[in-house]
C-alpha cells in the first residue's frame, strides 16, 4: 500500500504525519510538494497540519486553491482515501469537500492540549479501532477550530453519521461545559457523504507511543493502514 | 484602478471575534453597546484593467479565493 | 545634506566624548548616513559598552563547548556528530509598547539566531516578568504577549516547551519578555559569520526592506518630516510564515557548501549585519544600496541600512555558487539579491545611484567602540531570617492553599495551552514539570531545557541571587534525569549609569560565574538588556538563565508526577529552615525582606549527582526539585500532576512551618518503590548526601503529620484558577 | 444607533496577509494585481446613545480596544 502526505508552503505537521504513517505502514508515505500539479496514484492521502500560507485570509482558503488540491479533490472524488488533520481540515472545507466552515475559537485562543472525543459513528476504514460511544483521546492544536454549518447541513451530517467525533469529557458526556472552542453539536470530526474523506481538528499523529503521552493515535492509524491493504 | 472588497459573515453565522469585542466593551464599561460584528476589508491595486471589466474580474476574486461564500458575504466598490 | 549638529548627536544618543572619536576615526565630519551607523553600533545593544567588562569574567570553556558567546548563539556537542545550538534574547521595550507584536518578533528573532548557524530549531522558551497582577495595564500585556509569543512560534511549527512566569511591582512600567531557542545540527555543518573571499558576493534573502523599526528618536528629526504623514510607528510586524519559509530555504542551502558566512539581520539590520561579518572576517564589504529589496518607494539610505525590518538574512557566498543558491529561495517564494561583495578595502562602502553614500573604516569602527568601566556599589546583602524570628500562623494548612493559589506559584497552564508545545513530535515532557524535555528526532536522546530567575532573590542579594539562578537551572535539569551542559543568559536589569544599579550586574556576574564554575557549566551565548527604568525606578535585577542538559537515553528520564499509591516518598539535602525571602514571607506575612537561602555549591554538586545516578539506575520513580514555596508545594506540584497524595512525617527540631516553606537549596523530593528505598538510602549515605524517608504516597490528599491535611481537589481548585480568574474580563463567563 | 469603525495597517507597516493574498491572486491568473492590504472593520450596535455623543463614545472605543494605534489607522463612520 502507498500513502501521500501533502505539503504547502507553511505546513508544520507534515512530519509528525509522515512518522506516524511510517510507524503503522513500515514505509514512508511520498511528500507532494504543493508546486506539483501531478499526484501519484496511492491508497491513501493526508493532508496535514500546521499553517499553510501563513494562514492568511483565512486559515487553508490560500491551500484549498492551490493546484495540488484540484488533484486531491479530483482523487477524492474518485474514490480515494482522504485524512485531513487540523489545517488539512480548514483546507478540506475551503475546498468544498467536506461542508461547512472552521471558524476562530470562541475563547478566540490558542489552544493545545490533549482532549476527549466520543466516537459517533461507524467507519471501519478510519475508526475501526474503536466502536461507536468509545472514549479516545486526541490532542488539539488550533486557533480556528469552531466547526460551523447551517441547521440544514448539521441535521443532515447527524441523520447520515457523518459525525465522526464529538468533544466530550473522559466518561463520554457530550456537554456545552466539554466544547472546547465552540463548534456546533460538539463537532471535532466529520465524514463526507461516501465516507472516504476524514476531516478533524485533533491530531491522532500526536499520540502514537507511550512516551509521547498515550497510543490512541496508534490504533487508529494501525487500524486505518490495515483496512487499506 | 483600485477596489475595495467588503466581507462580512453572513447572517445567522456566529462571529466569535465580534462577540468577544463585545464582551471586552462592556467589560471597559460601554454598557449600551449590542451586537458587535467584525468582517474584513481588503484593497487592491487592480493594475491596468478597463472600467468596464474590472466588476466581473473582481467579482471572480472573490468567489473563487477572497470570500468563503458558505459563510461570508461581500460587495464590492471600484475607486479609481 | 544636513548639517550636523550638537542636537541630531545627542538625537543618535552619542555623547560628546563619543563624537569625538567618531570626528577622530574618519577625519572628517560624518554624513547623516554614516552618523546612523555609529550610533546604532555603539548604541549599548550592539556594543556592550557598559556589560563588556564584566561579561569577560563568565567562565565559557568545556571540553564540549564547540563555540561560546561572540557568534549569533552558542554551541555544545552533544554526542554522534550531532550539536546543540541555542540563545535566550530580550525583547521587552517593543512588547510593553504593542504586546502582541513585539512579543512575535522577539520570538522570530531569536529563532533566526539559532538557523543561521545551521541547526533545526527544535524548541522554544519564554521567561515572562510582568507587573503586579492588579496593575491596570497587566491583564493587556499577559493576554498580547501570550498570544504573540504563540502566534510566531506556532505557526513556525517550533514547539514552545516551557519558560517561567512572575508578576511583581517592580515591572509594572517594565515589563520582561526574554524568548530562548534550543536548535539540533550536525558539527560538520555549523555555520559562522565572518565574512571572506575578497570578490565573493554578498547575498541579501528573506523579505523586503521597508521603514519599519528605525528608531523613534530619529524619526522625529526634521529630515523625515517633510512628508505630513503620520508618525511611523517604531515597532516591527512580524510575518511567521516568511520566517518558516525562510528557515526551510536556509536549511536547504546549509545542505549544499556554497555558503562562506551567513549572519541574521536583527537589531540594527543592514548596518550590523555586514558590520559584524566584515569585522570578524577582517575584510571590507561594499554595498549597492539600489539592490536592496524594498517594500517601500523612495527609501533613503540612511533608512535602508538601520531598518529592522525582519525575517532577512544576509550570507557571503562561494564565487559561481549564485544561481543554484537562487533557484531555492525562488522555490521558496522569497526576495534574493545580490548587493554587494567582499574587499579587500578594510571599508564598508555605501553606493546609491553610483555615488558613495557612505564610507567607513570597519575596524576602527569595531575597535573603537566605546567600553565603560562604569562606576558600582556593592549591594549589602541583608541579614537572614531565621524561622524563630517569624511567628507561624495557626493553620498551615491554608497557608498552603494561600500559597498554591498565589500569582508565585499559581499554575502557568494558562499560558502554555496557548503555544503548541507538542508539534514536531517529539516533546516528550510538557511544561508543567521541572525543565521540559525534547527528543533529538530520529534517536533516543533528549535535551532538557529549563529557563530560571528568581528576583527577589537577586534584588536582595545579587550575588547569592545570580548563583542561585544558575543552580536553579542545573537542578532542574538535574531533576529529569538530564546532565546540565551549559546555559545562555539574558541579563535584565535598570539603567547602568546608576552605581547601584551597575552594582547589582557586577554581583549577579560574580555569583554566576562562581556556580558555572563549580557546577562545570559554562555560560556559551547571552543578552543584555540595560535602561529597564521608568522615572527612576529599576526593575529588579533579573539574570535569567536558560540552561539546556542531555539525556542520553530517554528511558531514563523522570517527571515530578507520583506514580502509584504506596511508594516511599524520600527527601533529598537538609533544610536550616531560614525563611528570608521566602514566598511564605510574601504571602502569608506581606514581607519581602531578609537574606536568600544560601547557595553551597559542593553541596549542589553532591546532591545533585546523586539524584541523577539514582534515575538514571532506575530507582527513582518521581523527582522534584524544590524551589519557590518550599518542601510543601513540591510536594502538591508531585501530587496534583499525579493525580495521588502523600502522607508525610518529617523528624526535625524546625517549627512545623519552617518545615514546610523554607527555601533551601540544593535539595529534592524524591519516590520510589518500598522495596528500592533503603538500597537509595545507603546509597546516599555512601555518597554523604542528606537522605530521609518522609513518607509514602496514597490516598487523594497532602497530609503533613500534625501540620496540615489539603485534599487534591482543593488545591487543584486554587491552583489552576488564578491564572484564567485574572486573565477574565470583569462581569463576563 | 450604529457604528461602522474600519481599521487599517497605517502605511509602512508590514502587511502580510495583504502580501499573501496579492500573491495568491496572481497564482489564480490575476496577473495584474499589485498591492493589496487588508484591514478589518466592526460594525456596533450602540444602542441608547445620542447623535451628538456617540463620535466621541466611539473614538474612545477606537483608541482603548478596537484599534492599535501603534501599528493602525481607524476611522468612523455613524450609520442613521
Ligand atoms: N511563560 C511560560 N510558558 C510556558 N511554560 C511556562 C511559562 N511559565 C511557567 N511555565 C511552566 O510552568 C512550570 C512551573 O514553572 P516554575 O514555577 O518556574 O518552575 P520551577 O519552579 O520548577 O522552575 C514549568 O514547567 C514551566 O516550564
Ligand atoms: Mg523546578
Amino acid at each position: 500500500m502507498k500513502a501521500a502526505v501533502i505539503v504547502f508552503p507553511g505546513s508544520n505537521c507534515d512530519r509528525d504525519m509522515k512518522v506516524a504513517i511510517e510507524q503503522s505502514l513500515g514505509t514512508s508515505p511520498i511528500m507532494v510538494w504543493h508546486g506539483d500539479s501531478e499526484l501519484p496514484d496511492t491508497d491513501l492521502i493526508a493532508v496535514p497540519g500546521g499553517f499553510s500560507y501563513g494562514d492568511y485570509l483565512r486559515c487553508g482558503a490560500i491551500a484549498g486553491n492551490s493546484p495540488i488540491m484540484r488533484e486531491v479533490v479530483k482523487k477524492a472524488a474518485a474514490g480515494t482515501p482522504i485524512l485531513a488533520v487540523c489545517n488539512g481540515f480548514q483546507v478540506a472545507t475551503e475546498t468544498g469537500m467536506l461542508p461547512g466552515a472552521l471558524l476562530r475559537n470562541a475563547n478566540q485562543k490558542f489552544i493545545c492540549r490533549d482532549v476527549h472525543l466520543k466516537i459517533t459513528s461507524q467507519n471501519n476504514r478510519f475508526s475501526g479501532a474503536f466502536k461507536v460511544d468509545d472514549v479516545i483521546r486526541f490532542p488539539v492544536a488550533h486557533h480556528d477550530g469552531n466547526y460551523f454549518a447551517d441547521d440544514e447541513t448539521l441535521s443532515r451530517l447527524e441523520d447520515n453519521g457523518q459525525i465522526a467525533f464529538k468533544y466530550s469529557d473522559e466518561d463520554g458526556t457530550v456537554s456545552s461545559k466539554t466544547n472546547i472552542n465552540g463548534s456546533c453539536n460538539n463537532i471535532a470530526g466529520i465524514y463526507n457523504e461516501a465516507g472516504n474523506i476524514l476531516g478533524l481538528m485533533p491530531h491522532p499523529e500526536r499520540l502514537i507511543s507511550d512516551q509521547l503521552g498515550g497510543t490512541d493515535g496508534k490504533l487508529f492509524f494501525d487500524n486505518l493502514i490495515n483496512s487499506l491493504n | 484602478m483600485k477596489a475595495r472588497v467588503t466581507i462580512s459573515l453572513k447572517n445567522g453565522v456566529l462571529d466569535p471575534q465580534g462577540k468577544a469585542i463585545s464582551h471586552a466593551l462592556h467589560g471597559l464599561g460601554f454598557d449600551n453597546v449590542g451586537e458587535v460584528r467584525q468582517g474584513k476589508i481588503i484593497e487592491l491595486e487592480l493594475g491596468d484593467i478597463s472600467a468596464s471589466d474590472a466588476p466581473s474580474v473582481v467579482d471572480k476574486m472573490c468567489t473563487q479565493l477572497l470570500a468563503n461564500t458558505v459563510i461570508e458575504n461581500y460587495s464590492v466598490e471600484l475607486l479609481d | 545634506m544636513t548639517e550636523i549638529t550638537k542636537e541630531i548627536v545627542a538625537e543618535h544618543g552619542l555623547s560628546e566624548s563619543e563624537y569625538e572619536r567618531v570626528l577622530s576615526i574618519l577625519g572628517r565630519e560624518p554624513n547623516r548616513t554614516e552618523l546612523g551607523i555609529f550610533s546604532v553600533m555603539w548604541s549599548e545593544h550592539c556594543s556592550y559598552k557598559s556589560s563588556k567588562k564584566w561579561l569577560k569574567t563568565l567562565p565559557t570553556e568545556a571540553p564540549w563547548v564547540i563555540c561560546g558567546p561572540g557568534e549569533n548563539a552558542g554551541v555544545v556537542d552533544i554526542g554522534d556528530g550531532q550539536a546543540a545550538i541555542f540563545k535566550m534574547e530580550s525583547h521587552n521595550h517593543p512588547s510593553f509598547i504593542e504586546p502582541y507584536q513585539g512579543a512575535a518578533t522577539g520570538v522570530g528573532g531569536i529563532l533566526r539566531d539559532v538557523f543561521t548557524m545551521g541547526a533545526r530549531p527544535i524548541a522554544n522558551m519564554n521567561a515572562l516578568r510582568f507587573g503586579q497582577p492588579d496593575h491596570p495595564k497587566t491583564r493587556h500585556l499577559v493576554s498580547g504577549v501570550v498570544a504573540g509569543i504563540g502566534g510566531y512560534g506556532n505557526c513556525m511549527g517550533i514547539p514552545t516547551v516551557g519558560g517561567e512566569t512572575n508578576f511583581h511591582s517592580s515591572y509594572d512600567g517594565n515589563i520582561l519578555v526574554n524568548a530562548m531557542t534550543v536548535g539540533v545540527a550536525e558539527t560538520e555543518k555549523i555555520f559562522y559569520s565572518a565574512a571572506a573571499g575578497i570578490g565573493n558576493p554578498v547575498v541579501y534573502v528573506g523579505s523586503k526592506t521597508g521603514r519599519d523599526g528605525i528608531h523613534g528618536a530619529t524619526m522625529a528629526s526634521a529630515e523625515f518630516d517633510d512628508d505630513s504623514e503620520e508618525k511611523r510607528p517604531t515597532v516591527q510586524v512580524g510575518d511567521p510564515f516568511a520566517e518558516k519559509l525562510l528557515l526551510e530555504a536556509c536549511l536547504e542551502l546549509m545542505a549544499t557548501d556554497y555558503i562562506v558566512a551567513i549572519q541574521d539581520m536583527g537589531a540594527a539590520g543592514l548596518t550590523s549585519s555586514s558590520f559584524e561579518m566584515a569585522d570578524k572576517g577582517g575584510v571590507g564589504i561594499r554595498l549597492d544600496i539600489d539592490k536592496v529589496p524594498m517594500r517601500e518607494e523612495g527609501m533613503t539610505p540612511y533608512e535602508v541600512m538601520l531598518s529592522e525590518s525582519q525575517e532577512r538574512m544576509l550570507m557571503v557566498l562561494k564565487p559561481g555558487s549564485e544561481e543554484a543558491a537562487q533557484k531555492i529561495f525562488e522555490k521558496w517564494e522569497l526576495d534574493f539579491a545580490i548587493i554587494g561583495e567582499v574587499t579587500d578595502t578594510g571599508k564598508m562602502i555605501l553606493t546609491m545611484h553610483g555615488e558613495i553614500v557612505a564610507e567607513l573604516p570597519v575596524a576602527p569602527l569595531a575597535d573603537a567602540a566605546p567600553e565603560y568601566d562604569r562606576p558600582w556599589v556593592k549591594t549589602v546583602a541583608p541579614a537572614p531570617i531565621k524561622a524563630s524570628d517569624v511567628s507561624p500562623v495557626k493553620d498551615l494548612g491554608n497557608a498552603l492553599l494561600t500559597i498554591m493559589g498565589s500569582s508565585e506559584v499559581a499554575s502557568r497552564k494558562w499560558i502554555w495551552e496557548q503555544y503548541d508545545h507538542m508539534v514536531m513530535g517529539d516533546t516528550i515532557q510538557r511544561p508543567g514539570g521541572d525543565a521540559a524535555v525534547v527528543r533529538i528526532h530520529g534517536t533516543d536522546k533528549a535535551l532538557a531545557i529549563t529557563t530560571d530567575c528568581n528576583p527577589r532573590y537577586c534584588y536582595a542579594d545579587p550575588e547569592m541571587g545570580g548563583k542561585q539562578a544558575v543552580a536553579e537551572t542545573w537542578r532542574n535539569l538535574t531533576a529529569t534525569g538530564a546532565k546540565p551542559l551549559a546555559i545562555t543568559d539574558c541579563m535584565n536589569f535598570g539603567n547602568p549609569e546608576r552605581p547601584e544599579i551597575m552594582g547589582q550586574f557586577v554581583g549577579c556576574i560574580e555569583g554566576m560565574r562562581e556556580a558555572c564554575i563549580a557546577l562545570d557549566y559554562p555560560v556559551v551565548s547571552g543578552n543584555v538588556s540595560l535602561y529597564n527604568e521608568t522615572k527612576g525606578v529599576g526593575i529588579h535585577p533579573t539574570p535569567a538563565i536558560g540552561g539546556i542538559g542531555l539525556i542520553s537515553q530517554s528511558d531514563h528520564m523522570a517527571t515530578i508526577a507520583f506514580k502509584s499509591e504506596g511508594e516511599t516518598v524520600l527527601l533529598v539535602g537538609d533544610t536550616s529552615g531560614d525563611l528570608g525571602q521566602s514566598i511564605y514571607l510574601k504571602e502569608i506575612e506581606g514581607r519581602e525582606e531578609g537574606a536568600p537561602p544560601v547557595v553551597n555549591l559542593d553541596v549542589e554538586k553532591r546532591n545533585g549527582d546523586f539524584v541523577r545516578d539514582s534515575i538514571h539506575s532506575g530507582l527513582v520513580t518521581a523527582c522534584h526539585d524544590i524551589s519557590d514555596g518550599g518542601l510543601a508545594v513540591a510536594l502538591s506540584e508531585m501530587a496534583l500532576a499525579g493525580n495521588i497524595g502523600a502522607n508525610v512525617s518529617i523528624q526535625s527540631d524546625l517549627p512545623s512551618h519552617a518545615i514546610c516553606f523554607a527555601e533551601d537549596q540544593a535539595r529534592y523530593v524524591i519516590t520510589t518503590t518500598a522495596t528500592n528505598a533503603e538500597k537509595l538510602l545507603q546509597n546516599a549515605q555512601k555518597c554523604n548526601v542528606p537522605l530521609q524517608n518522609i513518607g509514602t504516597t496514597g490516598h487523594n490528599e497532602l497530609k503533613i503529620e500534625n501540620t496540615l491535611a489539603i485534599s487534591i481537589k482543593d488545591m487543584r481548585h486554587v491552583h489552576a484558577n488564578w491564572l484564567p480568574d485574572l486573565m477574565t474580563v470583569p462581569g463576563h463567563e
